[in-house]
């Protein structure tokens, strides 16, 4: 038991960070409503994000910003991550534009979220 | 080989001979001969009215056809392939709990969160932050690592942005007319905007006209101090470009379409991303091949300084505020 | 340094920009400035291949003043090169052979935002070729992905649009897998240049820690990129996509896109995480089986199809088994097979793909066998060149299908045990399949056309079939001169390290 | 990690669970939102400012404004007024 709280711990950043990816990838596979999806989608990726940037903190140093003219590598925290997940956050905001914009169009057609329904009703038109 | 079902071999032979039914010649067969009776016997009129009748009977079994398709989904379903679907559904959950469950393990078993001594904290993040200053220039470590040690991942990042704007345009906008008159799309939008959106709304419009410019400025601070404080480019576009979606929201398409046409926004994100290029291209070129680059520093902490990475900030800022901006219009009417 | 070695970063650089002015000129222009652009990376490409065959080594190219731990990398091998001429040749007919269509098919103001696509996606070719990070990768493969979502619904149909999202969704997953595969490998070595991750992970390799994660990593970049390039059973996007969009996407999904995610893969695997690592792995095991039933799978469902494109998409599927079980065998020499197949396959299924397009053309807009017959006959030259490719692909000898089976056949042997067995066997039901079904499709275009057709009023496309022949031409060309692509290949292949 | 992280941490899972759940999407976005902001806050204690700043602006400010603009697109967002009766058909 103690040792489980050790590792909880130790690692109580990357943990919940799984735990959401999990949420996000359940909600991006099971649930049929669009919007649903593109939400989880969402979710799914701030998780791996703050499973990223965790990575960079460092117990007791500071923001990756110049303070009293120190350039000691001792004070601050590890930048690499923090320059990984502002490019990610980039990606996932077109990215969930591009299906909103998806979304906005199939429910013009089919006048549905259900993407299971829309299959449907896509096999049943012809070309 | 009994008569009625055709052998096997034979039905092997037709469908090696691209026939998709073996009995889809015979069917078309008997239309056809039909078709020739009539036509031979019936007088003229007849033949027209038969021909309304065949045209009627025709639309009408496709209908009957679509929906016979759409009732053989639908059993499908709900009852064939029901257990399809639970099958699906348990192997999702499956997947997710295996998915979960091994990144769990991994977790663990990785360095421990916050800890001095971890793999990551090697000479790479040294560098960064004790040649950071004499080598970008910028007080903001991350700013300078971005958009100067890695920019080609951060290039790729703006073309990430375009890539989604043009799909976003490609999906959403309404064709003009070639007439220059707009199309009956895009009045039928202007009339459900009209119809939706807030219009002449006082308390939105006096909080407008109050926020929009502190917002505009603050979001242009932040992309000015990129390379000074958090934020840059990106985080400073967003802000500015939530504060022109303010204002539209408020004023409405009559009054942002003074300035922004679909073909100034189209400019003002193509050209920055084209300097952005430009740049780039520049410091690429001249570091792979040993050039000095020759970009002057200037002293670290002034706002005029760190070589390119002031304008490259103005033009991600630029970029990003146009390219939410055009998300948002496209969204709301289908054009700007 | 000589000029000549700046060509990568030329190339990448001339096509984003290309790109983003391709957004405010008019369709004509754009069009045909794809089509160059393509012809001069090709060309640009070529010479660069000739200067590493003299100087015979590699070299890495820094982009910007940095160099290897801190700033980006290119890195510049005789096997990127190669792979860069043959796909850009891909894109160039590709563009070409669609042109028409293209006109038809999209609605005018939105034509040039199309040949947009096109030329971001040669840059993220070019640049995931190239590359020597890992996170330029992953970068480059958001570009590749969007543009090809775009490249999916550019016909807007219903069809096309719904096929996009399933698209987006199946690869959305896989990029989430592949992020947090780079995380975790980034937390293992603190690198993401290929080069420094190898030696942070031979070390810890040697140190036997982390023995789980690396298994982890490997794992969750097999199934991301499995998952985006139609690896079997997450191929489930691929059909409608490859069957309805307009057939310059098609072709350009299944022979450029979805082989530079494989051929990253393959970096990743072979460079980044170490061949020694990789050949103890379980991870490979996996790939393997997972290539035999695609193999078996991908061909069962293409006799099951109606339909033209529809047929050749599954035979996609079936192909990319090929790839992965050659893989699979943890061979340098299933490597060599996997690369050549996936050159062969990439110029063979995009002239398919164009002279399906004909074909169809000819049948009154109609892929359904029913209608197609005779239409060999209508259109000589698709005829010819579809049954060309489908030879290739089937594996008749002089054609390089044959060869590369061939290879896949002495990796399979030079491994041995059970593996050997499973893979000949595979090797020959799936070839025996692909004749069934191409036989079939042979046959039906040579077949008289029903009493009741006819010719359906179509403009001929000369684009169409200059494309179609140059892409066969290619095909019977890396047929004949197999043996020194392959010792290209292995030569590539050994700097790689 | 202090007792106020870990409550933010809590909050978080809470916040992709109820957005999972919820039976009505307006509600889910709203949570969606919610959780954005937590989540920069969760960065800004984990030391990086530039990426609270980012988050804040752009998943909590932007997308969250591209969903509610889709909602009303597809009419999942009911205005008091009548019906619309045009549906747009492509």
């Amino acid at each position: 038991m103690e040792n489980f709280w050790q590792v909880m711990n130790q690692h109580l950043d990357e943990i919940v960070a799984v735990i959401l990816f999990g949420v996000g990838f359940t909600t991006l596979l099971l649930h049929r409503n669009l919007i649903k999806k593109i939400l989880g989608l969402n979710i799914m990726d701030t998780a791996v994000y703050l499973f990223l940037a965790s990575l960079g903190y460092v117990e007791g140093r500071t923001a990756p910003i110049l303070t009293d003219g120190i350039t000691s590598a001792e004070k601050y925290i590890n930048p690499v991550p923090s320059g990984l997940v502002l490019t990610g956050i980039v990606v996932s905001v077109s990215v969930s534009a591009l299906m909103l914009a998806l979304t906005i169009r199939l429910y013009r057609r089919y006048h549905t979220l259900d993407f299971d329904q829309i299959t449907l009703m896509m096999k049943g038109e012809d070309d | 080989m009994t008569n009625r079902n055709d052998p096997p071999k034979n039905r092997f032979v037709g469908w090696l001979m691209g026939e998709e039914n073996p009995l889809d010649d015979e069917l078309e067969l008997i239309v056809s001969t039909s078709q020739q009776e009539g036509r031979d016997v019936l007088s003229l009129e007849e033949a027209e009215r038969q021909e309304e009748a065949e045209e009627l009977r025709r639309e009408k079994l496709a209908i009957d056809e679509k929906s016979q398709s759409v009732r053989i989904h639908s059993w499908a379903k709900h009852q064939g392939a029901h257990w399809l679907e639970t099958l699906y559904r348990i192997a999702a959950v499956v997947l997710c709990g295996a998915i979960i469950f091994f990144l769990m393990t991994t977790v663990v078993a990785l360095p421990p969160f916050g800890a001095e001594n971890n793999p990551y904290n090697n000479e790479v993040s040294q560098r960064y932050i004790e040649q950071g200053i004499p080598e970008t220039g910028a007080v903001n470590f991350v700013a300078g690592m971005i958009l100067d040690y890695r920019a080609f991942d951060t290039f790729g990042e703006s073309t990430v942005l375009f890539v989604a704007s043009c799909g976003v345009i490609f999906l959403l906008k309404l064709n003009d007319h070639s007439s220059g008159k707009p199309s009956r799309a895009m009045l039928e939008a202007e009339y459900d905007d009209r119809h939706h959106e807030p219009k002449n709304d006082g308390i939105l419009q006096f909080a407008a006209k109050l926020l929009t410019p502190v917002i505009l400025l603050f979001g242009f601070y932040i992309v000015l101090n990129g390379h000074l404080s958090p934020g840059g480019g990106f985080s400073g576009g967003a802000v500015m470009g939530a504060g022109l979606i303010l204002y539209l929201t408020a004023f409405g398409f009559e009054d942002t379409r003074r300035f922004f046409t679909y073909k100034m926004t189209r400019w003002i994100s193509c050209l920055p991303l084209l300097c952005y290029a430009g740049m780039k291209s520049y410091s690429f070129f001249t570091g792979a091949n040993h050039i000095p680059g020759g970009v002057p520093l200037g002293t670290p902490g002034a706002i005029l300084s760190s070589g390119f990475i002031l304008p490259l900030n103005i033009c991600v800022g630029f970029i990003v505020m146009c390219t939410m901006y055009t998300f948002y219009a496209l969204f709301r009417k289908g054009g700007m | 340094m000589a000029f000549v070695q700046n060509v990568p970063f030329l190339c990448i650089m001339v096509s984003m920009v290309s790109a983003v002015i391709s957004s405010m000129v008019p369709a004509r222009i754009a069009r045909w400035w794809t089509v160059f652009l393509s012809a001069l990376v090709a060309a640009l490409n070529v010479w660069l291949l000739t200067f590493l065959l003299q100087t015979n080594e590699s070299y890495t190219y820094m982009m910007g003043h940095f160099p290897a731990p801190w700033g980006n990398e290119l890195r510049v091998g005789i096997l990127e090169a190669l792979m860069t001429i043959v796909f850009s040749i891909t894109i160039l007919a590709s563009a070409l052979g669609g042109m028409d269509k293209q006109q038809s098919q999209i609605s005018r103001p939105k034509q040039n935002l199309f040949s947009v696509m096109l030329d971001l996606i040669l840059a993220g070719m070019i640049s995931m070729l190239y590359t020597n990070d890992l996170f330029t990768g992953y970068v480059f493969i958001e570009i590749m992905t969007l543009a090809s979502c775009v490249l999916i619904m550019a016909r807007q149909n219903g069809r096309t649009m719904v096929s996009a999202t399933r698209y987006m969704i199946m690869s959305l997953l896989g990029s989430g897998l592949i992020t947090i595969a780079i995380t975790i490998t980034y937390s293992l070595t603190g690198h993401l240049l290929m080069e420094n991750i190898h030696e942070s992970m031979a070390a810890l390799h040697a140190s036997g820690e982390y023995e789980v994660p690396i298994t982890v990593v490997v794992g969750l970049f097999f199934v991301g990129i499995g998952i985006k390039s139609a690896l079997f059973p997450f191929h489930t996007w691929l059909a409608d996509a490859y069957s309805y969009s307009t057939p310059s996407a098609s072709s350009i999904l299944s022979s450029v896109v979805s082989k530079t995610y494989i051929f990253l893969l393959i970096k990743i695997l072979y460079r980044t995480i170490g061949f020694e690592i990789i050949q103890e792995n379980r991870v490979l095991q996996i790939m393997f089986v997972f290539g035999i039933v695609a193999m078996m799978a991908g061909s069962i469902d293409a006799i099951g199809s109606n339909d033209l494109r529809r047929m050749c998409a599954f035979s996609s599927v079936a192909q990319i088994g090929y790839i992965y079980a050659g893989m699979g065998l943890k061979l340098e020499a299933g490597f060599v097979a996997a690369l050549y197949h996936m050159l062969v396959h990439s110029l063979a299924k995009s002239s398919m793909f164009i002279a399906a397009s004909a074909l169809s053309d000819v049948s009154g807009d109609s892929k359904r066998f029913s209608d197609l017959r005779g239409a060999g006959y209508r259109h000589k030259m698709a005829g010819v060149c579809f049954s060309v490719s489908a030879m290739s692909i089937v594996g008749i000898p002089p054609l390089g299908g044959f060869i590369s089976k061939l290879y896949f056949g002495q990796a399979a042997f030079a491994y041995g045990g059970a593996h050997q067995w499973i893979m000949l066997l595979a090797l020959a039901v799936s070839s025996l399949l692909n004749v069934l079904y191409f036989m079939r499709t042979v046959i039906t275009l040579y077949r008289p056309p029903r009493s009741d057709f006819q010719l359906p009023e179509h403009r001929p496309s000369r684009r169409a079939d200059i494309a179609m022949c140059m892409m066969t031409a290619a095909n019977l060309l890396a047929g004949f001169l197999a043996q020194p692509i392959v010792d290209l290949i292995s030569r590539g292949l050994a700097m790689f390290v | 990690m202090n007792a106020f992280g870990m409550i933010v941490l809590v909050f978080l899972v809470i916040c992709a669970i109820a957005t999972s759940v919820s039976k009505n999407l307006l509600v889910s976005v709203v949570i969606f939102m919610a959780y954005s902001v937590l989540m920069s806050i969760v960065w800004m204690m984990l030391e990086s400012p530039d990426l609270a700043i980012t988050e804040a602006a752009v998943g909590a400010g932007v997308t969250s404004l591209l969903f509610f603009i889709t909602l009303k697109k597809i009419h999942a967002i009911r205005g008091d007024e009548e019906e619309d009766h045009h549906d747009e058909q492509e």
